[in-house]
C-alpha cells in the first residue's frame, strides 16, 4: 500500500473524533478518520444512544404501570426485551445511516483499521503510513474495573448490560455515578430489585449535594436501594448468582453485579507512550487549545482529563480543526459545558456546584432553591425535585442544578445563562411559558432577583 | 416572608450576549456609554469599542 | 359595609390580577383584590391547568398503546374519565391551595364578590366601595361563539369539554386555533374520530406557516381529519347527535361539536362604558405600560388587546404593580413572549414569523430549518418534526419556530435568544448535552452560523 498525506490524521471515529473530521473538512482541510470498530464510536453504538433508549422505554413502562393515577386504564405485563434490543437498535442503526451520510457528503477518507501513532504526525494502519500536517488522537475509554474484580459471567461492564437479553430479578450495581445510576433507574423500571454500591458519601457525586439528596429521595421513594460511604471488598459468582461483598460486613446476593465505577482512558498499546506524548495516569494531558507536548499532535474526548461526555467531546474536536484551520477559537469552559444523568427523575447541572462557587467566590455566594411542588406542569406529570441556583457575590448567575423528571432539557436555557453570565435581573423580566417546567427556572429568577411571583418572597 | 429581598448586585446595560461578546474582544462596558434607548450598550458600541 | 381605601384595587383575581396584587404586595402597597368566582381565575380552573392535565392523561394513554414499539408489553384499555377528573381535579387543587397561601402570605385584602368598577378609581362590590390609589382592569375572557350558533346540549365551549364524563365516539372541533387543536388532540388519543374545521387555510393560523405544515402532517398520521379554509354554515342536534354543515355543502355528523372560535374579552356589564373606559370590540384600550384613557386606571390580561396568554398576564400585572410602585419597568415586546400549542405534537415559537419578519427587516431574512430526524433524543421518543430559526439580515435571531413532542420546553432557551438579541454566533459555540432535544435548537445555530455539526453543510 502506498502512503497517504492530508492535512488532518484522526485516530479514532468517535464523538471526539468525527466532530474533528467534519468541522475540519467544512474549513476545507482533507481529512482522513482511521477507525477500527463503527464510526460514532462508544455514545453512539454502547453509551449515550442506547442508554436512553432503555430508559425511554423503561419510562413507557412506568407510565403504562402508573396509568390509574392518570385515568388510563393502562396495564403493564413486563418488558420483551427483544423488542426492547429491537427498538434500541433501530434508533442506533438509522443515526449510524445518518453519520456515515455526513463522512461521506464531507468527503472525509475514512480507513477502517486498527492505526498506531508513530510519532511525529504519522498514524500506521496496518503497514500503511498516514501523515498529516496535524494529527488528532480520540481513542476514548473503555469501562473499568476494580483490583481483583474480574469482568464475566455475572460480573458486567455497561457494554454488555446493554445487550442483556433477559430481566434480572436481582442486580447490583457496583458505582453511584451517571451510569450506574441510569441503568438501576432503567432496571427497577423494569422490574428489577435493585442495590446501588457506592464508595462516596453520596450518589451522584460530582454533582451538587442538592442533587444527590433529591436523587436519593427520589430513588427511596422508588424503592431503589442504595448503600453510600461503603467500600466494595469482593464478589464471587456461580450458576446461581453473584454475592457482593462489602467492607461494613454486609453481603448482598444478586443475579448480576453491574460495574460502573469509572471510564479509563484507551491510550496504552496505540503507540502514544513510545512517541512521547506526556500522560498522566493514562490520560493524555493537553493545553487549553488542546495541544498535546508533541508539535501539531492533538487530543480530544475521553482521552483528556474532566468531563466524559460527548458533546464536550464535539466542542473539542470543533475546537482542535478550527484551531488548525488558522481561525482563533476561544478555549471552552468545562464547567460550562452542560451535564445531564438521565435517570427518573433526571438530574441536570451546568456551571459550578455551590461548594465550588464558595472556593472560588468566597462565603458571600448565595444561593436560592426552588420547590418543583409550585411548578404547574411538574405537578402535572407528577414528578418532584427542585432547581437550585448559585450566584456570585454581586455577579452573575454561576451554577443551576435541576432535578426532575424531563429537567434534562431545561439545561439548555440554564446553559446560556451561565455562558453568556446572565445575572438574575436578566432573565426575571422573561416570564416563561406557562404551564412549562421552563417557569421553575424564570421564578427561581425572579425569586433571586428579589420579585418571586409563584412563591413567598 | 419579610426578609429583604437579596440584591442582585450590578447588571451593566447590556444584554448577556453583548456583554459576553464585550468580555471576549476585551471591551470594558463600563467605559461606554450605550446607544440603543435608556442607554442600553448595543453589539455595534461594543464592535466600535474593540476596533483598534 | 364600610368603605376601604388602599394604594390599589384589582378587579378580576385571574393571571392578569393576581400577579399584580402579588407584585404590588412585596413593593410594599396595600391591595384589594376582587374576584367573584375563585382565586386563579380561567387558567388554572378551565384553562391552561386542567387542559394540561387532559392532554398528559393523553400522553400517557398513547404510551400505553404504543408500547410495543418500545419493547414494552403495555396494554391500553380505555380511559376512565372519572379517574381522569380526579387527577386533573386534584392538580387543580394543590395549586389552588398554593395560591391562596400566597395570596395570605402577602397580606392581599381578597374580597369575594362581583365588583363594579364606579368611575374614578373605585369599584363597587355589593355597596361596598373599594377606591384606590390605583385600579387594574383584569376580568378577562369569555368563549365566543359565532351567530346563530349557541352553545347547549352537544354544542359546547372548552368550559363544559373540561368537564364531559364520557369520551365521545365523534367530534367536530370548530376552530383550528391552540384551544380546539388541543382538545383534537386529546380526544384522539382517547379514541374519538376527530375532524376540526377551521375557516382560515391552515390550523394554528397564528403561528409560522412551517408549523402549521408539520403540525397538520402529524395529525394526518394521527388520523385527526381537519378541514382548512372552509367556512361553516350552522349545527343542528338531536338525541342522536350533532350535524354540522359547511360551505361547501358538507354535511359532518358527530356526537359532540366543540366550538373553539376564539374569546372575547370580559368588559360587558362591569361598568367600563358607563365610566368611559376607551374601548375597542370590547378590549380595553392602553398604552404601552398598560395604562387606559382614565387616570390611574390599568388594563391586564385578556381584556387587552394582544395574545391571551395566562404569562403574559403575569408579565403585564408584574409591570403594572412595579410602575405604580415607582420603578421603570420596560415596556413588553409582545413577541417576546413564548407561545405554546400543547398537542400531540407540539407546537412553540416566540418571536417573528418569516412573514412578519420580511415584512419588518425585507426580504434579506434568512432562515433555516432543521429536521427532528437528525435529532437523538427526538428519534428516541419516536417523534417528527423539526425547529425553524428566523433571521435578521446582519442581525440577531428574531424568531424560533418548533414542532415536536415536548419542545414547548426548548422554548425557554429561544425565549432567551430572541429577547437577548442573540446572534446564531453566540449561540454556536455553545455546545448542547447530548441527547436531549436541546441539541435542535443548537445544530440550528450552528448551520446558521455556517459551522453545521451533525448536518449536511
Ligand atoms: C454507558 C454509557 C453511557 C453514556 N451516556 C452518555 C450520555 O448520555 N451523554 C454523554 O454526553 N456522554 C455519554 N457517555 C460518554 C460518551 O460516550 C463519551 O464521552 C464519548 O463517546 C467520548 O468520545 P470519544 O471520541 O472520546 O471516544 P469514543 O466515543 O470512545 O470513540 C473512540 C473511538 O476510537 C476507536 N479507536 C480506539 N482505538 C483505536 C485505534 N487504535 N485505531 C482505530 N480506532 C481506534 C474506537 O473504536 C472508538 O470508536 C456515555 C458512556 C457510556 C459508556
Ligand atoms: C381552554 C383554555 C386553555 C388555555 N391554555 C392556556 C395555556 O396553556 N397557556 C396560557 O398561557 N394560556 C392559556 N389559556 C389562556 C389563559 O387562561 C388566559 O390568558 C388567562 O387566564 C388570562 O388571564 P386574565 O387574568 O386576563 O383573565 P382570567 O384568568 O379570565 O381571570 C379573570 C377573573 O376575573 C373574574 N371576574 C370577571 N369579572 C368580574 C367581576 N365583575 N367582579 C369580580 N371578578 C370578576 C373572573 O371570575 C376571573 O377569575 C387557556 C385558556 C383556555 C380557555
Amino acid at each position: 500500500m502506498t502512503d497517504a498525506e492530508a492535512d488532518l490524521v484522526i485516530l479514532g471515529g468517535g464523538s471526539g473524533g468525527y466532530a474533528a473530521a467534519f468541522r475540519a473538512a467544512e474549513l476545507g482541510l482533507s481529512v482522513t478518520l482511521i477507525e477500527k470498530d463503527k464510526l460514532g464510536g462508544t455514545c453512539l453504538h454502547r453509551g449515550c444512544i442506547p442508554t436512553k433508549a432503555l430508559l425511554h422505554a423503561a419510562e413507557v413502562a412506568d407510565s403504562a404501570r402508573d396509568g390509574e393515577q392518570f385515568g388510563v386504564k393502562s396495564v403493564f405485563e413486563g418488558v420483551d426485551m427483544a423488542g426492547v434490543h429491537k427498538y434500541k437498535d433501530g434508533v442506533v442503526t438509522r443515526l449510524y445511516k445518518g453519520l456515515q451520510g455526513l463522512a461521506k457528503a464531507h468527503k472525509i477518507n475514512y480507513v477502517e483499521g486498527t492505526g498506531t501513532f508513530s510519532g511525529g504526525t504519522t498514524v500506521t494502519v496496518d503497514g500503511t503510513r498516514y501523515t498529516g500536517k496535524n494529527v488528532v488522537l480520540a481513542t476514548g475509554s473503555y469501562s473499568k474495573s476494580l483490583p481483583g474484580l474480574d469482568l464475566g459471567g455475572r460480573i458486567i461492564a455497561s457494554e454488555d448490560a446493554l445487550k442483556l437479553d433477559y430481566v434480572p430479578k436481582k442486580a447490583v450495581v457496583l458505582g453511584g455515578g451517571v451510569i450506574g445510576v441510569e441503568f438501576a433507574s432503567v432496571w427497577a423500571s423494569f422490574g428489577t430489585e435493585v442495590t446501588i454500591v457506592e464508595a462516596l458519601p453520596r450518589l451522584v457525586p460530582n454533582e451538587d449535594e442538592f442533587a444527590s439528596k433529591q436523587l436519593e429521595r427520589a430513588f427511596r421513594r422508588r424503592k431503589i436501594a442504595f448503600k453510600t460511604g461503603v467500600k466494595f471488598t469482593g464478589a464471587k459468582q456461580d450458576d446461581n448468582g453473584v454475592s457482593v461483598s462489602l467492607e461494613s460486613g454486609e453481603t448482598l446476593e444478586a443475579d448480576l453485579l453491574l460495574v460502573a465505577v469509572g471510564r479509563g482512558p484507551n491510550t496504552a498499546g496505540h503507540g502514544y507512550d513510545e512517541a512521547g506524548v506526556q500522560m498522566d495516569r493514562g490520560f493524555v494531558l493537553t493545553d487549553d487549545l488542546l495541544r498535546t507536548n508533541l508539535p501539531n499532535v492533538y487530543a480530544v474526548g475521553d482521552i483528556v482529563p474532566g468531563l466524559q461526555l460527548a458533546h464536550r467531546g464535539f466542542q473539542q474536536g470543533i475546537l482542535v480543526a478550527e484551531h488548525i484551520a488558522g481561525l482563533d477559537p476561544k478555549p471552552i469552559d468545562e464547567a460550562g459545558i452542560p451535564r445531564v444523568t438521565y435517570s427518573h427523575p433526571e438530574v441536570a447541572s451546568v456551571g459550578l456546584t455551590e461548594a465550588a462557587a464558595k472556593e472560588k467566590f468566597g462565603s458571600d455566594v448565595t444561593t436560592l432553591t426552588y420547590d418543583l411542588a409550585g411548578n404547574g406542569k411538574s405537578q402535572i406529570l407528577k414528578t418532584s425535585g427542585a432547581v437550585k441556583l448559585v450566584k456570585a457575590p454581586d455577579g452573575p448567575v454561576v451554577g443551576l442544578h435541576l432535578v426532575g423528571d424531563r429537567v434534562g432539557e431545561l439545561i439548555g436555557e440554564a446553559q446560556l445563562i451561565y455562558n453568556w453570565e446572565a445575572f438574575p435581573e436578566d432573565v426575571a423580566p422573561l416570564i416563561h411559558a406557562h404551564p412549562t417546567q421552563t417557569e421553575a427556572l424564570g421564578e427561581a429568577h425572579l425569586a433571586l432577583a428579589g420579585k418571586p411571583l409563584h412563591t413567598h418572597g | 416572608g419579610a426578609a429583604a429581598p437579596p440584591r442582585g448586585g450590578y447588571v451593566p446595560l447590556a444584554k448577556p450576549p453583548v456583554r459576553k461578546l464585550a468580555k471576549e474582544l476585551g471591551v470594558d462596558l463600563h467605559t461606554l456609554s450605550g446607544s440603543a434607548e435608556g442607554g442600553v450598550i448595543t453589539r455595534e458600541d461594543v464592535r466600535r469599542a474593540a476596533q483598534p
